[in-house]
């Protein structure tokens, strides 16, 4: 059944779909590389019926960002990974295909660093409000000692001693 | 020998110290009974008289933006206003005033606490203290005209504005509470209205504005805000029972005294119940249930009473 | 009383009604809420950061303890999740293991949120006839799993302790009580009056709304959107155990109330029907450290709705990206619509209607208040009412 | 003999806030559930209150993070005088299982000084109320 979810997209966009694997029948892995994801992205949750958006996964892998897309929909889950340069992490918002998006995309940009452009509403999420600007908890290069001390005013003990 | 015995009228029996130390029993009776019927194990006797103290040892903080004064004569008033009531109640010694029209001055005593509440929550300068304070004068419309009524349905019968004349009346007949069930139960259920008892505690819905006006009170404040509620729950419970059901003026001081205490207590006890088996309606709820039920059925009991004082 | 339209109305982070710490604020016009504004991360720790720094078996106490009531869930979508990556062949009876311990946290999750919603609109005798009865669950728990709460019955590749004769005997009486205490509050408990006054049409959201903003759980099919991981995406014993997907088309809090109670009677049925035919066999399998490089999109139904753990190993023993994405961050959204047009007095029960738990879904967004989004903390919120006073 | 009669009531009426700083939030339904039936604490006179103005015990849970620890330490500010800290659960005490999520200030005493230390994940309700009870008996002394 998910071979012909590979032709459908194959043909629908050649050259952009790349890994695409299915270990189990629910379950579609792929990734593009380059092109417009936004127009896979509508065609995959209007057209094939893949309408739920679970969620929007960032993940440093060393070398470069990306933004895994998790849709579920017709008991499969398919999950549709974006590679992003590490250089000028960009991406683009997809809140006027699914307003519920909103909320991955703020933690994305708040966690990873990777800047959404025209989000709707761009403020801080999660992470408190005196939190260092510059700073991205979430990738591989970050650690705790990088916290200026001022930050949690002396408070931390120094659980490591 | 007259003054002495008002002073001790005032001050020791049916006065201050009994008020005090009954209403914080009453207070016990009602967390005991609705515990119970939530079938835990409940205070013991003595935990409103611990509150109390505590409270009076605490610290007493008054917010700096809140304005001092008021902030302070909120709960003396209140506590004022309800203890002077029991000058015209007759409990188990004769009234010491009872002049025609008590009636009246009764019903204005017991409205002074609301607006005094309202004052507290709003000179304390606090969003769920302000929300509190509205809504406190909001209820205050929805139940105040059905009590009124209420009240004064066995005055028409009885013939007469005074609550001792009242008494009287029940004496040589038997209850009102017989002649006139509709105005009995619109009683009560204003009473339970007038308390601020659930299902009308909508100025302190904890859930909701944490504590209402009583927010940012604390220390000793706050102990006599408890007390003024706790001495309402005495003071409207005889109520009731004096213009319902027989008052308590029997041949011998036991009796009287007995049946004081049993007629009080079944009161709080239904009035427990109550809070036990109901939730909490919203204002424009109670407001709508106060106009659309209690004023029609308080009316209609008029109605009954004047054709039974026409044929009689 | 003339406008008051910009008033903002603080709730939070500390308020009875709210179990988990969190900060609403609502414009506010008289009673009327106008527009709601919800910040959070009170209590976000930083746990995926901290998965990847922890070996998979460390990883798993970590997830366990992202929230109190679904704890369970949360471990088993996870070990699920790893043995999916691993090919692991897991032994048929720890997955009947997990799914009785499953429905029994929905029972108990369920009851707790029964009690709590009851308490919000006042109704405190029901909050505790539902949490005394809810002590029946946390006794079989413990008896299951050893503990009341964060029950760590999950291994990767298995379960940690097996369910004996008469254990199960022991559970299959307990949930008879339940279900007859259970239809005792579908008949008694909601019809009561007050409470069905306080419930019907509030917090209404329409099926279309519902699905753009992806809600799940109780509050989507309070609303008509049959939407189940547990039916489209079978996973443990789910595929061999009928049941059927309760739904209601009321739309409002008193629709999800009654999904709810149904689930917790459903629930009992899945349990019975699990014990019955429990499989014999191994607990558990030995799993080997290092786990083969790939990514697996694991799903799970909890009592609050569709929990998603995404997770990308690298080969090595550590994962490389723990993904959480908890049900209430996609009942965030819904919340908004709901609460508009309601009054102060409805915040509670429609904040209490999703079933919020802000632990899980630390990751609450920000929704932008319609008229000034300044941000104002406990001071200037003061400072703020009292000038609107005085030139009121 | 006042001395000991405001220290009597005192012990007999220990009202309670409760404040989550960032808990799992097992411990917080542990303490509600203390409440119930079940574990009645209300024959202790405890009474679980809304807003800390009214309350002399605060029932912290949840090991402290960043963007909670001011607001623990106003709430703790705005408990009137003679006030207690119970912190309830490991990671009110030491941060459990988050130590070293970058998120996380290990354990409550790291913003407010703290009386009563009830370990557990979650502590069982009897464990919350042995150890208030161990908070009255301190009050005894003092």
């Amino acid at each position: 059944m998910n071979e012909d979810i590979q032709a459908k997209l194959g043909t629908k966009f050649p050259g952009i779909i790349a890994e695409f694997k299915s270990p189990r029948k629910a379950r579609i892995y792929f990734r593009l590389n380059g092109g417009q994801f936004k127009d896979v992205l509508a065609y995959l949750m209007k057209d094939l019926g893949y309408s739920h958006l679970s969620t929007i996964t960032a993940i440093d892998n060393g070398t470069a960002f990306e933004a895994v897309y998790n849709l579920f929909g017709k008991n499969t889950g398919v999950s549709m990974g974006v590679k992003i340069d590490r250089g000028d992490p960009h991406i683009e918002t997809i809140t006027d295909i699914v307003p519920g998006a909103l909320v991955y995309e703020r933690e994305i940009q708040e966690m990873m660093g990777i800047k959404v452009d025209n989000i709707p509403d761009g403020r801080r999420l999660i992470i408190p409000e005196n939190w260092p600007q510059d700073q991205y908890p979430l990738r591989k290069d970050w650690n705790i000692s990088m916290l200026p001390e001022s930050f949690n005013d002396g408070l931390l003990r120094k659980w490591r001693e | 020998m007259n003054e002495l015995y008002k002073i001790f009228y005032l001050l020791i029996f049916p006065g201050f110290a009994f008020l005090v130390v009954y209403g914080l029993l009453l207070e016990w009776a009602d967390r005991k009974i609705v515990a119970r019927l939530q079938n835990r194990v409940g205070p013991p006797w003595f935990q409103p008289f611990a509150d109390f103290i505590k409270l009076f040892a605490k610290e007493d903080i008054t917010s700096e933006k809140a304005d001092r004064f008021m902030f302070a004569a909120a709960p003396i008033i209140a506590l004022a206003a309800v203890l002077t009531t029991v000058i015209f109640l007759p409990l188990t010694v004769p009234a010491l005033f009872s002049f025609e029209g008590d009636v009246v001055v009764l019903a204005y005593l017991l409205t002074v606490p609301t607006f005094a509440i309202f004052l507290g929550g709003w000179y304390s300068v606090n969003y769920f203290a302000s929300v509190g304070a509205m809504r406190a004068t909001l209820l205050l419309f929805s139940y105040e005209v059905p009590l009124l009524m209420s009240l004064l349905g066995p005055a028409i019968l009885a013939g007469s504005w005074s609550v001792s004349s009242i008494l009287a009346f029940q004496a040589n007949h038997d209850w009102i509470a017989v002649y006139q069930p509709i105005g009995f139960i619109v009683a009560l259920v204003a009473l339970v209205g007038k308390l601020e008892r659930i299902p009308f505690d909508i100025p302190e819905a904890e859930t909701e504005i944490v504590d209402g006006p009583f927010c940012e009170y604390t220390g000793r404040k706050l102990a006599i805000f408890r007390l003024m509620f706790d001495i309402e729950l005495v003071i409207v419970a005889s109520l009731i029972s004096l213009f319902y059901l027989g008052g308590f003026s029997y041949g011998n001081i036991f009796l009287s005294a007995l049946m004081f205490f049993v007629k009080t207590f079944a009161v709080v006890a239904l009035v427990a119940a109550v809070k036990a088996s109901f939730g909490r309606i919203r204002i424009d709820q109670m407001i709508g249930f106060c106009w659309k039920y209690l004023v029609p059925a308080a009316v209609l009991q008029y109605l009954l009473i004047a054709a039974a004082k026409i044929w009689m | 009383m003339h406008h008051t339209g910009d008033i903002t109305f603080p709730v939070g982070p500390q308020h009875p009604a709210l179990k988990e710490p969190e900060f609403f604020s609502f414009d506010v016009d008289g009673e009327k809420v106008v527009s709601a504004d919800i910040r959070l991360g009170y209590s976000h720790r930083g746990i995926e950061k901290g998965c990847e720094e922890r070996t998979y078996i460390q990883a798993l106490y970590l997830v366990e303890r992202i929230c109190g009531i679904c704890s369970h869930s949360h471990a088993t979508v996870f070990c699920q999740g790893v043995e999916e990556l691993m090919g692991l062949e897991v032994p048929k009876r720890s997955l009947y293991i997990r799914t009785i311990v499953g429905e029994l946290e929905r029972i108990h999750s369920h009851l707790l949120w029964f009690g709590v919603a009851a308490h919000e609109v006042g109704y405190d005798t029901m909050f505790m006839y539902s949490w005394r009865d809810r002590e029946i669950v946390m006794d079989l728990l413990e008896l299951a799993t050893g503990n009341r709460v964060n029950y760590s019955i999950n291994t990767i590749g298995g379960v940690r302790r097996d369910l004996t004769k008469d254990q199960g005997q022991i559970l299959k009486e307990g949930i008879g009580e339940i279900e007859k205490k259970v239809l005792y509050y579908m008949n008694v408990g909601i019809q009561e009056k007050t409470f069905m006054m306080r419930v019907k049409d509030v917090g209404v959201i329409s099926k279309e709304v519902t699905e753009k903003l992806a809600a799940c759980g109780p509050t989507a099919r309070g609303s008509g959107v049959p939407l189940d991981a547990r039916r489209d995406d079978p996973y443990a014993a789910y595929g061999e155990i009928p049941f059927e997907v309760v739904t209601s088309d009321k739309c409002d809090v008193l629709g999800r109330t009654l999904v709810r109670i149904g689930e917790v009677l459903e629930s009992c049925k899945i349990i019975k029907y699990a014990i019955d035919n429990l499989p014999e066999g191994p607990i558990a399998v030995k799993a080997p450290r290092k786990v083969p490089e790939g990514e697996v999109f694991a799903r799970y139904e909890t009592p609050r709705g569709e929990l998603v753990h995404y997770i990308k190993s690298n080969g090595t023993e550590k994962p490389e990206r723990v993904k959480v994405r908890a049900p209430s961050l996609g009942n965030v959204m819904p919340v908004k619509y709901m609460l508009e047009g309601y009054n102060i007095a409805d915040i509670p029960i429609i904040l209490a209607a999703i079933d919020p738990c802000f632990s899980c879904a630390d990751r609450m967004v920000r929704i932008e208040g319609t008229r000034n989004n300044r941000e104002m903390n406990w001071q200037q919120l003061r400072a703020y009412g009292i000038n609107w006073y005085k030139n009121k | 003999m006042l001395k000991n009669l405001i220290k009597w009531a005192r012990i007999k009426s220990p009202w309670a806030v409760h404040f989550n700083s960032g808990s799992c939030n097992g411990c917080d339904i542990e303490i509600v559930s203390a409440l119930t039936p079940r574990f009645d604490v209300e024959r202790f006179g405890i009474v679980l209150k809304g807003t800390p103005r009214h309350a002399d015990v605060m029932l912290a849970t949840g090991a402290v993070n960043h963007h909670s620890k001011s607001r623990l330490k106003r709430v703790y500010d705005q408990m009137p005088e003679p006030k207690f800290v119970v912190a309830v659960g490991s990671c009110a005490c030491s941060g459990c299982v988050f130590r070293g999520c970058y998120n996380i200030l290990q354990g409550i005493d790291s913003v407010v000084p703290v009386d009563v230390y009830i370990p557990g994940c979650p502590p069982r309700p009897d464990a919350i109320i042995d150890g208030v009870v161990k908070l009255l008996k301190k009050i005894q002394e003092t």
